[in-house]
């Protein structure tokens, strides 16, 4: 049923509706909503046998779903941006262990400087974790993704991280269809782990191992990525079998057949992109769009395939590989190699700047164009950039670049007041 | 066909800016059409200015962007006036509903009268007519009624069904009722200023 | 000794780990032939070491109270890395090995997956060495008692960072050489501190059960085992093992030295429920810290004609202290 | 390990029983029986830490305990009350709190022997050899006992009215209550040991040819009291203190009068002092050159001595005995600690006078027997307790030795071995001697802190009354107690430590108690701990060979 409700309610009731058994967080913007509509629900009794377990750090919450999970019960827990980080090692230690947890990312900045609004740096500093990762367009795919991330994570024994941007969509008031508990049942088996620590048939889990078989342990987890790569298309198609809507899935193109300008991108940019691009087609622009919707695994044969027609390719991202540029952009050439085509990349979005239909418009413009430089920041504000340059280059003082910006930025309001 | 309608609404931290916004977006969705609210999102606290915006569209909205020219502009507190860009992106042609007792000569206002219609700016005391009817000058609720009769894109019955849903009980009459006085009130002006 | 002369007539009483003329539930687990052997022969430990010895004491102990029905998580660490090299496991016991510093939230995830299946029956032991306990994991630990998580946690203390190669630790005890506190410069060995008395930390947060224990004495560190799996909620055990390698202490030496720390007052041996001490292990040959600290060469520098007198007397003060406010 | 389980990262239990970790080994813990050092110092050689561990379970175990005793001494309960336990002075547990009252423990199980009427086993197949043994004292009947278990027929010759010698006539009832003798005495004839009293040997070779025996063992003691010359009036009264004891104990007796002095500081003037006390003398005085400290009696027969009244005179000689009058002359000791005349006299009153200075053995037995050697009064011996002569042998008081009952039984199961060798043609050889089991090879942590159990004593107003016995026998309960208080050491006795402290688990445990203990080589990596906490010193460590 169709409601007007919140990106993060909806996400909730769509994680209960999948009846967790421990659910574990620690609070951090912007993902505190949905792991607090979660507890509502469990205290309220939607949830029977369901532990809410609330810790003390996202290192902890990470910790106690391995634990859940290694235990044969269904885990979830939910974080952003510095939360991840400190996740890290029990992050590549969950999926190092082929424990099928879901997690839903409210995509939020890394610092510092400290900033607490949307881009995509937290999820993309930790695509080499062994996690899948899903990104979700719209609050109504976020909330479709989850049913879906149970359900590719049990059957790869593999954890799942569902991408939603934070603030954007978790924050954001739409009209949502949340999957009715008894449809989702139908749709997701109970879990039956493929170890677990039973009493009944105890086992080692987590052994050290050497040089004479870790390869080999790394080179089985890649293989299960590409797994993954049949999984994710299965998932998807049996979910829209059932619920009557597509989603998920591992790329979507858009106005992509006769396209000579591909934007490839993910997440919730991609809602504007496609109004941009509406607008350029009726202009008579060839331009498409190509969403990555599973950015590990890395569909490498599908955006090939997407591509290979296409003139040029424009891979907007909100993130920044500091030292090289784009890191979507990198995975998306090697599924180009051999082929010649313009390749541009643009950062957009970082730290939560907006990204407006204007903009975009002047971006593709150039892209089409082939105006534009290999490595692009839109909406850039080069004169204050170029000042702090100019005065570290005078040997003023070094450090953090924020502070001194920001020190700009007040100078130039009291200016102008 | 897209008939997009975009709301920007300015207040303090604790006013209900956001609440207000998603009244807003679930009795436009009441009315069968697509709608989309979000804060203008921070980290801001009680008192701080606060925006939020609201999209009204009779098909899906697909960006996420946020509000940068808005139809219609409300304003929770008359002090924002000489704080805040209001009106940066306004559209000429768009409505303003302004909380306050004073008119908008009186607010220093006239210039935005001669850049804009008139008759689609209004101030009106919210904050009064919420004291009356809650005991607390919480604007809220009255301007989104007035917001209904000053702009016609939304109707009182489906404002105040968001009302009750989101306030079950006393309050969400006490706020229903609000935007009920406050529609009128703005009916009447309205009406007053057809016929001038 | 109060357990000792508990038993009349017998040479050993139950100071020896069994004897034959003992009522068998009078023997310690370890003396029965049906041990579980949690941990069993072929795991990698060095000589000697006291932490397997312990890790078995404690286990065998829990498995035969929960009935075979234990799950444990185990923290990084030598324990860890001796017990499970691939291909080769020593455990008997479901076992979960994650990271250095998560293993008492690991636990507390075992424990609410049970709790979700109804499976309470099921019991849940988190354990670590002093490393993975006091410092890495500690905030795990807070959190795992602060909640009153259903987990037995177990400290296995040797003092130090064995595994890496004998570095200090929240629970060096001053003076103590170790790889990164030599015996030069104004402070030889590690310096005095107010130290990190994890048991008190422990017993702070209110927890039901803390208690500690030697691997000298199977009698008294199973009882607090049972003891402590007789009862629910978050439970601390922290065991004091010897660790020759990092020590320097003969391999033979182990038990001996568990022995003395307890008799010199250098380590209390207690109990505490719901944070009050409720029974002291009172020491039965009292004997000077010297005797303790001479066998091992991490206090090497302490003696000899280059030695260090006065910091040896701080050491006697700080059991003279023990000794005193624990009534040992 | 199913398919769907991770490869290397999840594991099979107890895989590592497969990793051999033995071989990091240099060296081995191994299993050691060492010799106790009360079985050490035990003149009649008994096994004592084998029949305690038998005594620690009591019911059944007391029988076996008493059986592996008698396997040594045919007189626990004769021993328990007068052997001077030189074991008690080599038990460690004496540098831990206080011996182990062993000779409390064997008095007990003797007694409780006599009370069940336990008897000795028979003897092994007959060896068609006779042996004649002379003299039914504690070191014929011991031999008697020995050699009839091996299958030797026996003849024993006493001179005396009775069998038991010097238990009989050198030890008051008080001390040995003469049922409990007679008991373990008939127990040992009872096993077919022929025995003739009143039969005097006049030369040991004629009568073994006359009575047809293959060997013969010469035990007949010393009875002679030793004379010293002391100036005395006709009246006056002086008696030899073993014709004094001898004649007591065939019911004659001696007129003492009220005053007696006893001249003598060894166990035998003691005893004689006592024993005056008991006929109802009212002064025993016991004069003695030396000093308590140099005196050769037994300290615990002084006190009790001293209790029972009896009076010493120390540094005093007798110069001579007149009208009931003794003079003596103080003595003081020079710097060898030699008494020396001081020439200042003092005078003691007495009615009579008891010469306690020893005796000496009757040897006319052997007169014009070749190849015998005396010298200083007593027979020379070899190793193998035959003298001079082919065939005899000797043994007791009558060869160079301490005089005690205990040396006496030794000698006898010695040359009981030793006859049988040599009456077989094999001359018997004495297993080697294990390795000493020292208290420093001890751990003795381990050991319940357990003071001594004491043995009752009648008071000192009863002991002067009549011949009572003066020490008591431990309740069962007590008997047990200290029963478990022995260490055992260098001996197993099961307390499981090295099964328990073995990190490696690579000590098996073979089963029931007293079954003890193996180490598993496959995983034992020689840390030694289990030597380290072994309370008793029955494991050690040895280098691995190359």
């Amino acid at each position: 049923m169709l409601r007007q409700m919140e990106g993060s309610a909806a996400v909730a009731e769509a994680v209960v509706a999948c009846r967790p058994e421990v659910v574990c967080a620690y609070p951090i913007s912007p993902q505190t909503h949905i792991v607090e509509g979660i507890s509502d629900l469990v205290r309220a009794g939607e949830l029977e046998r369901c532990e809410y377990v609330t810790v003390e750090s996202e290192f902890a919450a990470m910790s106690v779903c391995i634990g859940a999970s290694a235990a044969g019960a269904r885990a979830y827990t939910a974080t952003a941006s510095q939360g991840l980080l400190f996740m890290a090692e029990a992050l590549y230690n969950a999926a190092g262990l082929g424990l099928p947890i879901v997690m839903t990312l409210a995509n939020r900045a890394i610092g510092p400087p400290i900033n607490i609004w949307n881009d995509h740096s937290d999820s993309m500093s930790q695509r080499d974790s062994g996690w899948i990762q899903l990104y979700a367009e719209t609050n109504q795919e976020a909330v479709d993704l989850h049913v879906q991330a149970f359900k590719i994570a049990e059957r790869l024994s593999l954890p799942v991280m569902v991408c939603m941007d934070g603030f954007v969509l978790t924050h954001a008031f739409e009209q949502i269809d949340v999957p009715e508990r008894a449809a989702v049942d139908a749709f997701l088996p109970p879990f039956e782990p493929a170890q677990a620590l039973d009493p009944a048939d105890p086992m080692t889990i987590g052994a050290m191992v050497g040089p004479e078989a870790f390869a080999e342990v790394k080179y089985l987890a890649h293989a299960k990525q590409m797994q993954a790569l049949d999984t994710i298309p299965e998932v998807a198609a049996e979910f829209e079998a059932a619920f009557g809507r597509p989603s998920g899935g591992l790329a979507r193109g858009y106005r992509i057949e006769d396209a000579e300008t591909v934007v490839v991108a993910l997440g919730s940019v991609l809602g504007t992109i496609e109004d941009t691009i509406d607008a350029m087609r009726e202009d008579g622009v060839a331009i498409g769009a190509l969403a990555l919707k599973s950015f590990r695994p890395f569909p490498l044969e599908e955006v090939r395939a997407a591509l290979q027609g296409a003139k040029r390719v424009l891979v907007l991202e909100k993130a920044l590989a500091v030292g090289v540029g784009g890191i979507v952009a990198a995975n998306v050439r090697m599924a180009l190699s051999g082929l010649s085509l313009h390749g541009y990349t643009a950062i957009a979005g970082l730290g939560g700047r907006p990204i407006t239909g204007p903009s975009l418009r002047g971006l593709f413009d150039d892209a089409v164009a082939d105006r534009l430089e290999p490595l692009t920041f839109l909406d850039m504000d080069w004169e204050r950039v170029e000042a702090e340059l100019k005065r570290l280059a005078a040997g003023g003082r070094s450090g953090a670049h924020a502070e001194n910006i920001l020190r700009e930025v007040g100078v130039v309001a009291g200016r102008s007041h | 066909m897209s008939d997009r309608f975009e709301i920007r609404i300015h207040g303090r931290g604790g006013q209900g800016v956001v609440t207000a916004a998603e009244l807003l977006s679930v009795a436009a969705f009441g009315e069968g059409r697509h709608a989309q609210a979000f804060p203008s999102f921070g980290s801001e606290r009680t008192g701080a200015p606060v925006v939020s915006f609201c999209r009204i569209d009779s098909v899906p909205i697909r960006t996420h962007e946020p509000v940068a020219t808005p139809d219609a502009l409300i304003v929770q507190d008359p002090t924002l006036l000489h704080q805040v860009d209001l009106f940066a992106g306004f559209a000429a042609d768009g409505y303003l509903l302004l909380n306050s007792g004073r008119d908008l000569g009186q607010l220093g206002l006239e210039d935005l009268c001669e850049r804009h219609r008139p008759e689609r700016l209004l101030a009106v005391p919210a904050g009064e007519i919420a004291r009356r009817r809650l005991g607390k000058p919480l604007p809220n609720a009255a301007l989104l009624g007035g917001f209904a009769a000053l702009t016609g894109r939304l109707r009182l019955d489906s404002v105040q069904e968001a009302i009750h849903e989101r306030f079950p009980g006393r309050a969400g009459e006490g706020n229903a009722a609000a935007a009920a006085d406050c529609f009128e009130l703005v009916a009447k002006r309205v009406g007053e200023g057809a016929n001038a | 000794m109060s357990a000792g002369q508990r038993i009349r007539y017998y040479q050993v009483g139950t100071n020896a780990v069994g004897n034959r003329l003992l009522d068998p539930e009078e023997r310690t687990v370890q003396a029965r032939t049906d041990r579980s052997n949690a941990i069993t022969s072929g795991h990698r430990a060095c000589r000697g070491c006291g932490e397997a010895l312990g890790a078995r004491y404690v286990l065998d102990a829990a498995m035969r109270a929960s009935e075979g029905k234990l799950v444990a998580a185990n923290a990084t660490g030598c324990l860890e890395v001796f017990s499970t090299p691939f291909p080769e496991s020593s455990w008997q016991l479901p076992w979960i090995h994650s990271v250095f510093g998560n293993a008492p939230a690991v636990a507390s995830g075992i424990a609410a997956a049970q709790r979700a299946k109804g499976r309470e029956d099921v019991r849940v032991i988190g354990q670590g060495g002093d490393g993975g306990t006091v410092d890495i994991g500690f905030g795990c630990l807070s959190g795992m008692f602060e909640r009153n998580d259903d987990v037995l946690y177990v400290c296995y203390d040797n003092e130090a960072y064995m595994n890496t190669g004998v570095q200090r630790s929240g629970a060096t005890p001053p003076a103590a050489r170790t790889a990164n506190t030599k015996p030069i410069g104004d402070h030889p060995g590690n310096q005095f501190g107010q130290g990190k008395d994890v048991p008190r930390i422990a017993m702070a947060h209110g927890i039901p059960y803390v208690a500690t224990g030697t691997v000298a004495e199977p009698h008294d560190l199973e009882r607090k085992v049972e003891t402590a799996m007789g009862m629910r909620g978050a439970r601390y055990l922290h065991v004091f093992v010897p660790c020759p390698l990092g020590w320097g202490s003969a391999s033979q030496d182990t038990i001996k030295l568990a022995r003395l720390v307890k008799e010199t007052g250098l380590f209390p041996v207690f109990e505490a429920v719901d944070g009050e001490v409720t029974e002291v292990s009172k020491i039965r040959r009292r004997t000077p810290v010297e005797e303790y600290l001479k066998p091992q060469r991490r206090y090497a520098h302490l003696f000899g004609e280059h030695g260090h007198p006065e910091i040896v007397e701080r050491l006697q003060a700080m059991a003279d202290r023990n000794i005193e406010e624990y009534g040992l | 390990m199913s398919a769907n389980k991770p490869y290397a990262i999840t594991l099979d239990v107890g895989s590592s029983l497969a990793n051999h970790t033995g071989s990091w080994r240099d060296e081995r813990a191994v299993y050691v029986d060492r010799l106790p050092p009360c079985n050490d110092a035990c003149p009649a050689g008994e096994n004592v830490q084998a029949w305690l561990y038998e005594a620690e379970e009591g019911g059944e175990g007391y029988e076996r305990a008493w059986r592996k005793l008698v396997e040594e001494n045919p007189f626990p309960a004769v021993m328990g009350r007068v052997c001077y336990h030189p074991c008690e002075g080599a038990c460690n547990r004496g540098q831990l709190d206080e011996a182990v009252g062993i000779h409390a423990v064997e008095r007990f199980l003797g007694d409780e022997a006599i009370r069940q009427g336990w008897s000795l086993e028979r003897a092994a197949e007959p060896s068609g050899k006779r042996v004649l043994i002379v003299g039914a004292g504690p070191s014929g009947l011991s031999a008697a006992y020995h050699l009839t278990r091996l299958g030797h027929a026996v003849t024993i010759h006493e001179a005396g009215p009775m069998a038991g010698g010097m238990m009989h006539f050198g030890i008051p009832r008080y001390r040995l209550p003469r049922e409990v003798l007679d008991a373990e005495v008939r127990r040992i004839l009872d096993l077919g040991v022929e025995l003739v009293l009143g039969r005097k040997v006049e030369n040991v070779v004629e009568e073994m040819e006359a009575g047809g025996f293959d060997a013969a063992f010469l035990a007949v003691g010393a009875h002679i009291g030793r004379r010293a010359y002391v100036p005395a009036g006709e009246a006056e009264r002086i008696l030899d203190a073993v014709t004094l004891l001898e004649d007591l104990e065939e019911g004659e007796r001696p007129q003492l009068g009220r005053r007696v002095a006893v001249y003598g500081g060894g166990n035998t003037a003691m005893d004689v002092a006592r024993t005056a006390r008991r006929l109802g003398v009212r002064d025993a005085v016991v004069v003695y050159r030396r000093t308590r400290e140099r005196m050769p009696a037994h300290d615990f027969e002084v006190a009790e001595a001293e209790e029972e009244g009896v009076l010493m005179r120390w540094l005093s000689t007798i110069k001579h005995f007149e009208d009931g009058r003794l003079v003596l002359e103080k003595m003081e000791l020079d710097e060898d600690g030699f008494p020396q005349p001081t020439g200042e006299t003092e005078e003691l009153e007495a009615d009579s006078l008891v010469l306690a200075l020893g005796q000496e053995a009757d040897l006319s037995l052997l007169e014009g027997v070749e190849g015998i050697e005396v010298e200083d009064g007593v027979v020379k011996v070899g190793p193998d307790m035959m003298t001079g002569h082919a065939g005899v042998f000797a043994g007791g008081d009558m060869v160079p030795a301490e005089r005690t009952v205990t040396v006496g039984v030794g000698h006898g199961k010695q040359a009981a071995r030793n006859i049988d060798g040599w009456l077989r043609g094999t001359p018997y050889e004495h297993p080697p001697r294990p390795e000493l089991a020292s208290f420093d090879m001890l751990n003795t942590w381990y050991y319940s802190d357990a003071p001594r159990e004491h043995q009752p004593e009648l008071e000192a107003a009863r002991r002067t009354t009549g011949f009572e016995e003066v020490v008591g026998g431990l309740a069962p309960d007590n008997a047990l107690f200290e029963a478990r208080r022995c260490l055992s050491c260098g001996n197993c006795f099961s307390c499981d430590n090295c099964y328990g402290v073995c990190p490696d688990n690579a000590v098996i445990k073979l089963g029931a108690p007293g079954e003890r203990y193996e180490i598993d080589y496959d995983y034992c990596k020689g840390c030694g701990i289990c030597v380290e906490e072994c309370p008793c010193g029955a494991i050690e460590m040895i280098p691995e060979k190359a």
